[in-house]
């Protein structure tokens, strides 16, 4: 199998970056979205031509499916052996991973010759996206745990310049300025936790490094297990320290709260970034590292199953409260993510233990379709209603039909209603959860129905409810924007479809699995009931919302301030960084180390001032001093010199 | 016999000549004007200095009393080199002067007396030398007749050099008590260090110091540059200092060795005192001439550092920075010369905003402090440093430490010039001076001595080539 | 206790004596004489040590030039009458602190040298000696020092002369003009 | 005289040459420093006449010494007198706290 | 080829342009000049590599070794390894572009061009020099012009700030001075002592003079690369100078130190380099730290940068400090890159300043409305200095980091991570700095009319980030470049 081509699959991104990026101001101030959609859908052929290769002609040998590095470039040496290799990686995750990033991003690309149209920065836009693109595909690709970092920062940059997009909106910066330093700060786990991993391993390689941290008896294995620091083996440190970067990009509790306000970014770019790919990431790189989690520290996915858990309990707490769109999708998003870590984080690797594993990249999978979907949807009526918030829209159902076949088709999806996606891939993870570890499972299963109340609440806030007057005037939107919903749609309703458990698993096998209904009836059971909630307080305007909030009024109080978590966050960086850290190290630099500097200085003018009285201009003193020193000198010579 | 002397002594008798040259012609009907006698006084000047680079032999007359050898003759070279320097710059002074004559005839015998001291070998000489170059120079001081601080700097040099000659002779009383001999040869034999001669050692040790404005010996120093005229200021801490410096070295090399460990604890305290003292007096100073002063005063402190280093690179790195110090000091105070007799401007404040106006001048000036301060690639640098691993060869890197602490202070006062020069905004800056074309020359010579001496390598090397150390 | 020694201890205090009362008068004229006493005694320290040929230049050089010179000068410059202001008392405080340091070291240095308290060989002072040797260039010969002492001198007149010399009408050579008649006051 | 030791000739000495250098600190008036200055060259003359006479009687060396030092003893007196007098037509005082107008 | 020829140019140029008349032709000659050091610089390398491949192993290639001073040993003695040449590069690339961005003084032309390219001359000697005298003469012949170029061309409390950064910097020659006379008087090389590194390399000095001669020079050395506590002569002096200045000073007059530090202190008396390595990191990571800390309050672009380079010479100091091939590796490509973005960043300031008369954060605004060439090369300075991958901040950190964790212990670790959590710190002040500089509304609205980069500018900024991105997208370029030479310290050194 030829595979040189793969690389085409992000480089051409980043041709297509650097030709709008540098001339795109001047020559291609129209033309730039047809090339970046040209470039994004030629990429996702040859990323559809490749999965096809992969899975049905070429990838597997021997039942399984191989992992190959397609091709590897020495970028970077360390020393011997540790080296930053830029190559691809194939194995069904990363081919999984280029179809749905190469799939969404070609929707939002198109999307968004109609939404971004008139924008003064239209080229730079598609600019921007085109180095997301590629930065993303870099990272699924990755080869080199280094290289997947090298990645992971330029999808952080890409995301930081698409957020603050609208960059003269302070929210906006301030929102880009969030999302990058708080991925920053789990990125410095990440890159510890590179350091501690690769130092053992002396490797930065994946398959090598995989192979030399799990197989039983190898030197590596045995040095790292056989070291701990704070009686923590350092295995265990280096895994977590990865999984916090991973935390940090999928907005994982605590490092969450730069996700809500990334919504400031325009909202083709929430779509694509904040929904579908990017903010997946760190569940890849969990499952690209699965194995060594899975065989050689257990306690880690522990951990990571009871974050992802939280964080998707928390979230949907939260977003039953917020009142902005995307926020709530944002909430959402979150939410759907913690499903993927904690099925990650209960599953075993190989054969039906590693249901979980595939679970996981299966919601991952379906996951993306629906959320893209609804964040394509938000667009469409942000683009009608010129407003994020909920209170402002009603009944849109009459002005745009499209959008709401679509979003309601995506709100089943995400609340897990059979037979559309997420059913499939909700109910393999519950599955995963109920063998694993059964306080996730109960958390798992109030999830899913809060999930289905508030997807149904937005649902039914928007197109039904009490119409807002001023919500109409230039119909639905062009055909660009309503041709990626089609698509989308049609990937809500079938993607579960797709034969994932058989093409996708952690050691390759193809693993059998069955729907259990009985285990089904529970989840769909509490979907229903949270629809019929949502159904019953926002179908129609009334002021049951009001009650309820009334009702668990200090709960409500903090869920909608999301648990002033960005509140502690600011006491933490304002108060305690800035001016107990930052603030004093400046005085301390002004006035200790540059004053004992100037200090030395008036210390030496000032002596030189005060002796100046030596030189009194009186000859008769000269003499005296003169033989003074005479006598000084004669005195040391003969006592003390002696 | 007559021969000899003649071949030997040649320096001094060709100075000897130059004076009564001017004697009669002072006597003469027609002295001329002042510009002739100017321009044919630094011919001769010049003529005197070519001459003394030529037919030059080693040897020793009057009974081994009186010694040419090649480094003394290298060292009143460069003593004539500096003499034709300040003559030529002191033009402008002098070209309005009414004593011109005299004022050469007093130049030409202290010159005389530095030579005799270079080349003396017994105390006796030794003192006429001091004497004969101190006392005349005390009238030259007072050479602005006219001028209150002249009279003042010149009362004060000569009451200062009296006492100290006092004290230096009441030491060579009692070397010569406890010895028996004035001569050098025999004194480097029979010193014994006793107490007694310990005592007149630091006598002698402080007369010197004296005369180089060693700390604490130095007071008189500021005060005497700032009173007297330019030309004698830039001869004072020039020539004079360069002179004793080099018979001083020679002193404590040749008839001192076997009190080196005394001299040298001495050498060291008083050079980091010497250093730290002229540095902090400088760094106040506003009048240029009394800066320079305590700027020479710190360099003296470097000098002592390349005299304690007592082996041949310590005169080599000496004699080479004197040299060097000739190029830079003169070309500061070429300039300072030049402001002061065409302005009669001589505080720091009156140079700001100098660079806009004689852009040149500025660079000469600049250039000759950079040197001063030790700055590559001026001739400075290769001076100081040669110097520093002179002493640095003993294995004293306190005092090396200290000296590289020092040389940060004097940066600052030096900068602080070139600061006053080229950035501080003026109003009124001082008018586009025009300078005759003697001073010219010589500051060309000064900027090209002082950008050339030390790529051009074999002048160390020659003058390392005939230095002879402990 | 012989003559000769009575009569050293006799002249030395009168130099000493003399010689404090010198730096210590309070009228500069009396203070002249006081020096000019001191001088002779000195020169009689010389006879006494028997180099009368020094003695003579003593008081040739001494009380006949340089005594003279200075009285002249206190002539030119001063009223001999008046009384000398005073210096401040820390200075003297100093100063006597200062030489009485330095005669004590120098005085201890000086007594724990040891001289040798041999009587002196027999010293024979020859003028014609002498002179044969200022003008002698050969072992012990002062030809050289003699030369140079001849150019100081004559540098020494220059330089007088060039100084002391009244410049022609200034401004400040007027005020001088009345220093004459001060002296005549006198 | 053979029995007064060398060494009470140079207390005398001493002794003078310090009361020359009281004078010499302590007066005011630049003659009397003046005077002062010669006391301690005579001092010293009396030392080299003294070491000479008592230790060194093969060689003249001291007796020379003290010849030419008053010789230059008188050229500088003379040099300082002139000096003086031009200082005092410029300052109408020969004290010598009025002539320090250069200082700091 | 002869490396003199790298200090002639300059030289030549310099002098040329004192006979110049008026700015045009001032500039042009200067510009002319400037670029013929870089075709100059690029044709050594391409040697180089010719040479390298040529089978040449030497550690020193294009050598030359004349006699200066015989009775002291004295030489000067140029020849250069891959490490050197990369810091010729930078010199080069630098100094072009203060050339390109110094087009439009017009305030006394003449001189500010000649004491820019004398102090590329210094630079280029330092870089060169196998002599220590050489070095030391070339170090110092570097710190006057940026006195001159602050003091008459500066802003704000230039005299104060011109002065500091004089005395200090030559404060830290001082202590080189007695430092490398030291190590002369402590060498033997059959009976006599020399100020050859080479030869000096060969026969270290003695251990107790080591210890006694290293904390001289590396602290002498490291007050040019803003060794924490000596480092306050940065941010005034960075602030206070002209742009050029400010990129001379941070590109090039940083990288003496750290080089300097390299190859003198380290290099030459390693034992006492493993004896103070672990106060050399803690240092360092103060520096990085703290520094970072510091630049996260101030208000002022300049001081932002300036405080941030104290932060980014934290670096080079601890990869040196860390003394394995990998992190020494990074100091030196921290070096480069340092040196190349800063210059950038302070290139482009100058820029902003140039048309706002501002550099108050509180003041800017909105700037990429007006300005987007600018801007957008404010951005990339920015994200080159916060460690972005694709630019060489990223690489530079990235290999310190890899070398550091190379030292198993506990302290060694603990100092890598203290020294890798500036990187957030980092991200915190620069997208401050980005944010209020080139995003947000605008603030004044006079900055509306204000003109974009001219022609000049945009090619300084492009001959920068070219720098940039080259090492960014290929650092096994550069790697290839100095491997050998790195390869050839650690091995003299010795790892821990």
């Amino acid at each position: 199998m030829n595979t040189n081509y793969i690389a085409l699959v992000p480089l051409l991104p980043l041709a297509a970056f650097l030709l709008l990026g540098l001339f795109g101001k001047k020559h291609f101030t129209k033309s730039a979205g047809i090339i970046g959609t040209l470039v994004s859908l030629i990429i996702t052929i040859i990323a559809l031509v490749v999965a096809y290769q992969y899975f049905l002609v070429a990838g597997k040998v021997n039942g399984a499916y191989q992992q190959t590095i397609a091709m590897s470039y020495q970028w970077l040496q360390f020393s011997p052996g540790v080296s930053i290799d830029m190559g691809i990686l194939l194995d069904s995750a990363s081919v999984m991973m280029i179809v749905v990033v190469t799939v969404v991003s070609l929707m939002v690309h198109i999307f968004s010759l109609g939404y971004m149209k008139g924008e003064e920065r239209f080229s730079t836009y598609y600019a921007f996206l085109s180095l997301f693109t590629f930065s993303m595909l870099g990272l699924v690709l990755s080869s080199n745990i280094f290289q997947i970092y090298i990645f992971w920062e330029l999808v952080g940059v890409s995301s930081y310049l698409l957020i603050g997009f609208y960059y003269d909106k302070p929210s906006a910066v301030a929102a880009a300025k969030k999302a990058f330093i708080v991925t920053r700060f789990a990125d410095l786990g990440f890159l510890i936790g590179i350091l501690i991993l690769s130092f053992y391993a002396e490797t930065l390689d994946f398959p090598t490094l995989i192979q030399r941290l799990t197989s039983e008896g190898s030197p590596q294995l045995a040095a790292i297990t056989a070291t701990s620091f704070l009686g923590v083996g350092m295995l265990t440190w280096g895994l977590t320290l990865v999984f916090i970067g991973g935390a940090g990009k999928s907005a994982m509790f605590p490092l969450h709260i730069w996700l809500p306000d990334a919504m400031e970014g325009p909202t083709p770019v929430s779509a694509l970034i904040h929904a579908a790919t990017m903010v997946v990431a760190g569940v890849y790189l969990v499952a690209r590292l699965f194995p060594v989690y899975a065989i050689s520290a257990p306690e880690v996915l522990q951990f990571i199953a009871y974050t992802g858990a939280f964080s998707a309990l928390f979230a949907a707490i939260i977003a039953c409260t917020q009142t902005d769109i995307k926020r709530v999708l944002a909430y959402s998003t979150m939410s759907q993510i913690g499903y993927m870590m904690f099925a990650m984080g209960v599953s075993g690797y190989g054969g039906e233990q590693g249901l979980g594993f595939m679970a996981s990249l299966f919601h991952l999978f379906t996951h993306a379709f629906f959320k893209a979907l609804l964040f394509l949807c938000a667009g469409m009526i942000i683009h009608l209603v010129h407003s994020n918030d909920l209170q402002k829209m009603g009944g849109l159902r009459k002005w745009m039909p499209v959008t709401h076949i679509s979003f309601l088709l995506a709100c089943l999806a995400i609340a897990g209603i059979p037979p559309f996606a997420g059913f499939f891939s909700k109910e393999e993870i519950l599955t995963a959860a109920f063998n694993g570890n059964r306080i996730i499972y109960y958390v798992a299963l109030l999830t899913a129905g809060i999930t289905a109340f508030y997807m149904f609440r937005l649902y039914f806030s928007i197109f039904w409810n009490k119409p807002v007057p001023e919500a109409h005037g230039h119909g639905e939107g062009s055909f660009t924007m309503k041709l990626p919903l089609f698509i989308l749609s049609t990937g809500a309703v079938l993607a579960g479809f797709v034969p994932f458990s058989k093409l996708v698993s952690a050691d390759g096998v193809p693993l059998e699995t069955t729907v259990h209904l009985t285990q089904s009836i529970a989840p769909v059971a509490l979907a229903i009931a949270g629809i019929l909630l949502a159904y019953v307080m926002y179908f129609k305007t009334n002021n049951k919302p009001q009650k309820v909030a009334a009702t668990v009024s200090g709960f409500y109080k903090l869920a909608y301030n999301k648990f002033y978590i960005d509140e502690i966050y600011l006491f933490l960086t304002k108060k305690v960084l800035f001016n107990l850290v930052g603030r004093p190290a400046a005085w301390f630099d002004k006035n200790i180390v540059d004053g004992s500097v100037n200090g030395l200085a008036y210390l030496t003018a000032g002596i030189s001032q005060g002796i100046r009285k030596l030189q009194s201009g009186k000859v008769q003193v000269y003499g005296l001093y003169f033989f003074a020193g005479i006598v000084g000198l004669a005195l040391l010579v003969l006592y003390v010199w002696n | 016999m007559v021969q000899e002397i003649f071949s030997l002594m040649k320096p001094e008798l060709l100075l000897v000549l130059l004076l009564f040259i001017l004697l009669f012609w002072k006597l003469a009907e027609n002295e001329g004007t002042t510009a002739t006698q100017l321009a044919v006084i630094n011919i001769l000047l010049i003529i005197n200095f070519v001459a003394g680079l030529f037919l030059n032999s080693e040897g020793s007359v009057f009974s081994e009393v009186y010694k040419a050898s090649t480094l003394a003759t290298a060292e009143k070279n460069i003593l004539n080199f500096g003499v034709c320097l300040i003559s030529m710059q002191s033009y402008g002074w002098l070209k309005t002067h009414k004593h011109v004559l005299e004022f050469y005839m007093l130049l030409v015998s202290t010159l005389i007396g530095f030579f005799l001291m270079i080349s003396g070998q017994n105390l006796l000489v030794f003192y006429l030398g001091l004497e004969l170059a101190t006392i005349p120079l005390a009238a030259l001081c007072n050479f602005d007749l006219e001028k209150r601080k002249s009279s003042e700097a010149a009362m004060k040099l000569i009451m200062s050099s009296a006492f100290s000659s006092a004290l230096l002779l009441f030491g060579i009383s009692l070397v010569y008590g406890t010895t028996g001999t004035i001569n050098f040869t025999e004194l480097s034999l029979a010193l014994s260090g006793s107490p007694l001669q310990l005592f007149a050692f630091v006598l002698l040790i402080a007369g010197f110091a004296f005369k180089i404005s060693a700390v604490p010996f130095h007071l008189w120093t500021a005060d005497v540059y700032e009173g007297s005229p330019v030309a004698v200021t830039s001869y004072l801490s020039v020539i004079s200092k360069g002179a004793i410096i080099f018979v001083f070295a020679s002193v404590l090399y040749t008839v001192f060795k076997p009190l080196a460990s005394t001299w040298y604890n001495l050498l060291f305290l008083i050079s980091v005192l010497t250093m730290i003292i002229g540095n902090l007096f400088a760094i106040r100073q506003n009048n240029m001439k009394r800066f320079l002063a305590f700027s020479s005063i710190a360099q003296v402190g470097f000098i002592l550092i390349g005299i304690s280093g007592s082996s041949d690179m310590g005169t080599a790195s000496v004699v080479f920075f004197v040299l060097v110090y000739v190029f830079s000091n003169l070309g500061a105070f070429g300039v300072v010369s030049a402001v002061s007799s065409i302005t009669g401007k001589e505080n720091m404040s009156d140079y700001s905003g100098f660079y806009k106006t004689n852009p040149l001048l500025s660079w000469v000036l600049v250039l000759s402090l950079f040197s001063l301060a030790g700055i590559p690639p001026t001739a400075g640098f290769f001076g100081k440093f040669f110097l520093l691993m002179a002493g640095a060869g003993k294995g004293n890197y306190v005092l090396i430490v200290i000296a590289a602490l020092n040389m940060i202070v004097s940066l600052f006062y030096y900068l602080k010039v070139v600061r006053t020069i080229f950035m501080e905004k003026n109003e009124a800056p001082m008018e586009k001076l025009a300078i005759d074309s003697w001073p010219k020359f010589a500051m060309a010579i000064c900027v090209t001595g002082i950008i050339t001496l030390g790529f051009v390598s074999w002048v160390y090397e020659y003058i390392s080539g005939i230095s002879i150390g402990m | 206790m012989n003559a000769s020694v009575i009569i050293f201890y006799l002249v030395s205090a009168f130099i000493l004596g003399s010689g404090i009362l010198a730096v210590t008068s309070k009228k500069i004229f009396r203070s002249a004489i006081w020096l000019l006493s001191s001088l002779i005694g000195i020169a009689a320290l010389y006879f006494w040590m028997e180099v009368e040929f020094i003695a003579a230049i003593q008081i040739v050089v001494y009380v006949g030039g340089i005594v003279v010179l200075i009285i002249f000068s206190i002539f030119l410059t001063q009223r001999s009458a008046d009384e000398m202001p005073r210096p401040s008392f820390t200075r003297i405080l100093f100063s006597v602190l200062a030489v009485l340091f330095g005669f004590g070291l120098a005085g201890s240095l000086v007594y724990q040298h040891g001289f040798s308290d041999a009587a002196p060989a027999p010293f024979s002072l020859n003028v014609s000696d002498i002179g044969t040797q200022m003008l002698s260039t050969t072992e012990h010969g002062y030809i050289l020092p003699f030369e140079a002492v001849s150019l100081l001198l004559l540098a020494a007149m220059i330089g007088c002369i060039v100084i002391a010399m009244k410049s022609p009408a200034t401004t400040e050579t007027k005020k001088i003009t009345a220093s004459p008649e001060t002296i005549e006051q006198s | 005289m053979s029995s007064i030791p060398l060494t009470h000739i140079l207390f005398v000495s001493t002794a003078l040459f310090f009361i020359g250098m009281y004078g010499f600190f302590t007066r005011r008036n630049m003659i009397t420093m003046l005077m002062a200055i010669e006391l301690m060259l005579n001092a010293v003359n009396i030392n080299f006449i003294a070491f000479n006479k008592y230790l060194y009687p093969g060689k003249l060396d001291g007796i020379f010494f003290t010849i030419f030092i008053i010789t230059i003893a008188a050229a500088e007196a003379a040099v300082a007198i002139a000096i003086i007098i031009n200082l005092y037509r410029s300052h109408l005082s020969i004290d010598v706290e009025s002539a320090t107008e250069m200082q700091g | 080829m002869n490396l003199l020829l790298l200090i002639l140019l300059p030289l030549l140029t310099a002098i040329a342009v004192l006979f110049c008349n008026g700015q045009k032709q001032v500039r042009t000659v200067a510009l002319i000049g400037s670029t013929l050091q870089l075709v100059l610089s690029g044709v050594f390398l391409s040697n180089f590599y010719t040479e390298r491949k040529s089978g040449n192993n030497e550690p020193m290639l294009f050598q030359s070794d004349w006699n200066w001073f015989n009775q002291l040993n004295i030489h000067f003695h140029t020849g250069v390894d891959g490490i050197s040449l990369a810091m010729i590069l930078l010199t080069a690339f630098v100094v072009l572009s203060g050339v390109l961005v110094s087009w439009k003084v017009t305030d006394l032309s003449k001189e500010f061009f000649f004491l820019l390219l004398l102090l590329s001359a210094g630079a280029y000697g330092f870089f060169i020099s196998l002599d220590l005298f050489t070095m030391f003469f070339f170090l110092e012949v570097a710190v006057i012009p940026k006195f001159l170029l602050i003091g008459i061309w500066g802003s704000g409390h230039k005299n104060y700030s011109a002065m500091k950064l004089a005395l200090m910097l030559m404060g830290g020659s001082a202590l080189v001075l007695v430092g490398i006379i030291g190590m002369y008087f402590s060498s033997d090389i059959n009976g006599s002592h020399t100020y050859s590194m080479l030869l000096l390399a060969e026969n270290p000095i003695a251990i107790n003079k080591q210890m006694l001669f290293f904390p001289l020079a590396f602290t002498g050395f490291g007050i040019f690369t803003a060794l924490f506590p000596f480092h306050t002569w940065v941010p005034d002096g960075h602030s206070s100078a002209p742009t050029a200045g400010s990129m001379f000073l941070a590109g090039i007059s940083m990288k003496l130190g750290g080089y300097g530090c390299l190859r003198v202190a380290t290099y030459l008396m390693p034992d006492a380099a493993h004896y103070y390595a672990p106060a050399i990191i803690v240092l360092a990571t103060i520096a990085i730290i703290y520094g970072a800390f510091a630049t996260m309050m101030q208000k002022d672009l300049k001081y932002i940068n300036a405080y941030s380079s104290v932060s980014h010479c934290g670096f080079v100091l601890l990869g040196i400090g860390m003394l394995t091939r990998t992190s020494i590796e990074g100091a030196v490509i921290q070096m480069v890159s340092h040196g190349l973005m800063t210059a950038l960043f302070f290139a482009v300031i100058g820029m902003v300043y140039e048309r706002t008369h501002t550099r108050m954060l509180s003041q800017l605004g909105g700037l990429l409305k007006v300005m987007p060439f600018i801007c957008a090369v404010f951005a990339i300075a920015g994200l080159c200095s916060l460690g972005l991958p694709g630019f060489s901040g990223f690489v530079a950190e990235m290999t310190v980091f890899m070398g550091s964790w190379q030292n198993p212990g506990a302290f060694y670790r603990i100092a890598t991570i203290l020294a890798g959590a500036s990187i957030v710190v980092t991200a915190v002040y620069i997208l401050r700095a980005v944010g209020s500089t080139i995003m947000g509304p605008i603030n004044h609205d006079y900055y509306k009319g204000l003109p974009d980069a001219s022609w000049n500018e945009k090619l300084a900024a492009i001959l920068l980030i070219a720098g940039i991105v080259i090492i960014g997208f290929a650092p096994f370029w550069l790697q290839d470049l100095i491997g050998a030479g790195t390869q050839n310290l650690i091995q003299h050194i010795g790892t821990k």
